[in-house]
């Protein structure tokens, strides 16, 4: 894991803007200061949906891309349970209490000339600001993307401005039918390095099609803190029985072949 | 100039102001945030003879205003909280609380023999109240006689003052702290959480892999300051009230409850920076209310409500 | 045909959706706003021998995602309930569970054997979980002798099967549960109120006259659920759960839970018409989770969770 | 006690408008068809504020004027504590939930020709319909308003057009120093019916003042159901030892002499 110790803020922040893109999900866009602590792709920020006690707890939520120039960035959701639902509620010009940025994001150094970028669901967004991030490096793309159907399907053209795009669903109702991994089954694997984000069971999949290749998947826990305080995230790894990682300030962001998941 | 500062035994606090155990780690996390020394005190998480991993994930799970935890008490056990944790504390201004946890006596004497010597833990507190261990720690809680002999056995071992941590989960909390009173206890810290449960009404499985867990934030506020009420008119022990304070009026709530000082535990998840704020307003809240001292209010609901 | 009914020892309900005891007056207000024979049975308000004015007031105090009540059993007493409000009720289809409440043994006696004459009486409620009256009511509930001694004799008289309402400010509610099914419970109704409290942070006293009061609403909803988890599994007798049920979702964490019916209180006050809300939402949500039956789902995490 | 009964709804009612119109009292007119069951001055609504469990209950806020022809009607209030103060952040658009109409309001029918109308602070607003109704049926009205200071006085324009009226604030800022009461020593008591709405100890001294005239008093209690069904709102009363009103249903209009507080 990479260990940035960059600095945490919380900071009221002003939504920029807000818009379904796809079936409940959400582009929402936030300006403040804290944006510019940001440190590298696949960063998460935790935010406080209503100033009430319920919900109670802040709402973890990648970055999916960053604007530093006017100090904004990019947040993509699924409205799902209540927390999301009232966030989907807000508007621009209402303000918005953020901590972050959080945690460590993906190793934008190791990829060598080829990545493959895997994600699923609401896993895909924090690969945009990477798919970016690589694109400027010089580093070739190839962006697998699995959606639930045609519906729910978001940021399709961003990626392929970046490089190919292959989109499954499970439905079949736009691209292949099924998993990202029926994608992969089909493509060569002629890249150095996969990044993948998505559903534990996609990441387990992912890193089963590869174990020869160097590979960083970001992972999912519940969470309260956010910031490694509270244990509520912990992961057991491979390194030895008693060995531990905290997802919200090790991770999200671990090498292939670390997490138990 | 309005005081904010606290005596209890073994504690001299610049203010009143705890982050509780479990709620803070060792307080690396948050001081990347802020200064510790601002705040009281620290308790730190519970620590036990060895390592532990803690309980599966799911861990945590949000209810209405509360949440809850089955953390298990994972912590890095005895040996490297007393050579990597508490060392690294004493770059702080401030008196360190150690949580100590076990599931036998032994456990429980061990732990507090050692940790209490550390240079800066000035008090300790038992947690014979969690309730996310299978194998004990809530029947020391729950029993006013086996939480009498632990308390014996702990003081019996401690360098500092030992403060017994109370269980909510009980019919009759005053007869728990009479009887740790009894065993030699200096305080109470009070309350540990409620026992709680969450399904996925989808599946109807429990949300918490554990399946129960324990009940904190708001939601219990009601109940910590109710066995605060009642605990600190029936034994003379200073108390540290906690449970669901998450602003300045909690904070005088607990202490007109008779709380001596008050720890802040879920609160710190919805906003990291609470404690410190919280300190900063005392003094303008005291003031406001007509208060020079934060001692000066301890317990005066008692004053004002005789039945 | 997704079927809700719903078959319990006196009770052949329509739906499992029971405004509770205390909630619902005796039932005439609610009757101004909706047909009350949609209604799975009614609990009326626990009655007494003579009168009671109840609390001086506030008797009301808001809390986070909950309220505290301390309204003291205020009723018209037994003749007046027996000659006025249950007659009242005969015009609806729908079942009564009159809640019986008391200080002594022999007042239950005496309510308990008169009320469960009434014609619309299908069982008996009996409270011995009431923490907002001094002179007892409580300790009924938090001792597993005397509350299975006052089982034995309220089943003795009474005509119609007998729930008996338990109380959640106990250290093992699984003793108090299995001492009055040792006495002849044919049901336990589960969760009365946590005993909790509220000040007022600007003066320091308690916002309810009572001092404390009961805590109801959401807040309470995880510890209510896992109380009826853990009591549904080691008691054989058939459980009506409540404690901040407010939608359907809620009903199904219940059932899921090991409740065959439920109870709705607080929820009552904040959405009038939620009972025969749920009512309409619940064979949709059923049929949702691919069932037919309400009496499937009932237990459903008790299988889902082998530890 | 007057009892009527009307039905009682419970409606997603619209928001026409909301200002803050004094020092943190804000006057809010809604709209729709539970304003065609009110059926008397004083009768009061119990609010949702937000659609969460916190806070939880609802709020109760008297009809201060009604509008049949447009279906609206408008309440004032203080934004004060969490319920009040979520309220005020409403705006026109907005849906509101409302219980309504609640109690039995003041029996217009029973003043002959002149009415003292004794208003302290939050307790001012039903006073105005009421005023209405008086006026309608040529009754004189005479209004008595208590306020803190200058910067809470709400409505004197309003009032004057219906009648003389006379302000009292507690600090002098505005009209005559100190409480409604000092007032009303210097008025003839040439009325035949007195209205009052306001702080207990305000109503309290108002019947002192009067004990042979009929008056008739709005009272205040914490509510939960509003309807009647949870007997948390009970006074009792002067009739008997044993008997008691619920101020929610009973009242909140109660004739002098009627209820002990
Ligand atoms: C590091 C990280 C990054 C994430 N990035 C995104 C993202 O970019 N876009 C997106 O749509 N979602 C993302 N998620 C998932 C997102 O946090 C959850 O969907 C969201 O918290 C659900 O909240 P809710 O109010 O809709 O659901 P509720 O059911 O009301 O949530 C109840 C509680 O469970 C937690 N919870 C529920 N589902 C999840 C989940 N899948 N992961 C973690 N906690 C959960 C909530 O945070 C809350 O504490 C991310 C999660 C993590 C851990
Ligand atoms: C019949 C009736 C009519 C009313 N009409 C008006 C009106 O027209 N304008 C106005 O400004 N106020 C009115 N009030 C008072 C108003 O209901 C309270 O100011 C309001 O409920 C306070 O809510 P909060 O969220 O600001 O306070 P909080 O302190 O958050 O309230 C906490 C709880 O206490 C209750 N509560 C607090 N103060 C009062 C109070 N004075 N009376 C009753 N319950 C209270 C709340 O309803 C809530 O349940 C009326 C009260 C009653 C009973
Ligand atoms: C995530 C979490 C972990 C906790 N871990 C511990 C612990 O290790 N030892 C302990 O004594 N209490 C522990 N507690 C209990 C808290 O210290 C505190 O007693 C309780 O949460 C009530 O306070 P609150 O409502 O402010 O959170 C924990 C609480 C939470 C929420
Ligand atoms: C205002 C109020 C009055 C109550 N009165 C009674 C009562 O008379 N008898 C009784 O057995 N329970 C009484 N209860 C308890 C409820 O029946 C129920 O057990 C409890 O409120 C939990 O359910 P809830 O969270 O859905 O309200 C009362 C509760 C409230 C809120
Ligand atoms: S969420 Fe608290 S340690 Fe990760
Ligand atoms: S508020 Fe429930 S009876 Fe009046």
């Amino acid at each position: 894991m990479i260990t940035q110790q960059q600095k945490i803020r919380q900071e009221c922040m002003v939504i920029v803007e807000q818009k379904e893109i796809a079936d409940s999900i959400f582009e929402l866009t936030v300006e403040g200061a804290l944006t510019e602590e940001m440190s590298a792709p696949g960063q998460f920020v935790h935010i406080r949906v209503a100033d009430s006690y319920e919900p109670l707890l802040r709402r973890p939520l990648s970055v999916a891309s960053i604007d530093f120039e006017h100090s904004r960035f990019t947040m993509i959701y699924r409205a799902e349970g209540r927390g999301t639902n009232l966030l989907a509620e807000k508007r621009a010009g209402d303000a918005l209490d953020v901590l972050g940025p959080l945690g460590n994001g993906f190793p934008v150094d190791k990829a060598k000339s080829k990545a493959f970028l895997i994600g699923g669901g609401i896993g895909v967004p924090p690969l945009y600001e990477l798919a970016k991030a690589l694109n400027k490096k010089g580093i070739e793309t190839v962006h697998i993307l699995g959606f639930e159907n045609k519906k729910s399907v978001f940021y399709e053209e961003q990626f392929r401005e970046l490089g190919d795009t292959y989109i499954a669903t499970v439905d079949g109702s736009h691209g292949t039918k099924g998993f990202v991994t029926h994608v992969l089954d089909r493509l060569p694997a002629d890249f150095d390095t996969y990044f993948s984000c998505g559903p534990t069971p996609m990441l387990e999949a992912v890193q089963a099609a590869y174990p020869e290749k160097q590979g960083f998947l970001s992972y999912e826990q519940r969470m309260a803190c956010g910031i490694g305080a509270c244990f509520a995230c912990v992961c057991r790894t491979t390194k030895s029985e008693t060995d531990y990682v905290k997802v919200c300030s090790d991770g999200p962001v671990f090498a292939a072949g670390v997490v138990i998941s | 100039m309005i005081d904010t500062t606290v005596s209890l035994p073994g504690l001299e606090l610049k203010n009143p102001i705890i982050p509780s155990s479990g709620c803070f780690g060792f307080g690396k996390e948050y001081a990347r945030l802020y200064d510790l020394s601002q705040l009281g005190a620290i308790m730190v998480k519970s620590t036990t003879v060895e390592p532990r991993l803690g309980n599966p994930t799911p861990r945590v799970a949000e209810t209405a205003s509360g949440m809850l935890n089955a953390i298990g008490l994972q912590n890095p056990g005895l040996q490297k909280v007393m050579e990597e944790e508490l060392p690294w504390l004493e770059q702080y201004d401030v008196p360190i609380i150690a949580n100590v946890a076990g599931t036998t006596t032994e456990d429980y004497v061990e732990v507090a023999k050692a940790i209490s010597q550390a240079p800066n833990v000035h008090a300790l507190e038992i947690n014979i109240s969690c309730p996310n261990v299978k194998e004990g720690g809530i029947t020391f809680g729950t029993d006013p006689a086996i939480a009498q002999q632990l308390t014996q056995a702990v003081k019996a071992v401690s360098r500092v003052p030992v403060y017994i941590k109370l269980s909510p989960n009980v019919t009759d909390i005053v007869s728990i702290a009479k009887a740790v009173e009894a065993g030699g206890a200096d305080g109470l810290t009070m309350i540990n959480t409620l026992l709680g449960m969450r399904l996925d009404p989808k599946t109807g499985r429990p949300v918490i892999a554990n399946m129960t867990g324990g009940l904190s934030g708001p939601a219990v506020k009601p109940v910590a300051l109710r066995m605060v009420y009642e605990v600190s008119q029936q034994t003379s022990l200073p108390i540290i009230g906690m449970g669901g304070v998450s602003n300045v009026d909690d904070v005088i709530d607990f202490l007109s409850a008779g709380a001596s000082a008050v720890a802040v535990g879920t609160a710190n998840f919805v906003n990291p920076f609470i404690c410190p704020e919280i300190v900063n307003q005392l003094p303008e809240k005291l003031q406001e209310l007509g208060y020079d001292k934060v001692e000066e209010l301890v317990g005066r609901s008692h004053r004002l409500c005789v039945r």
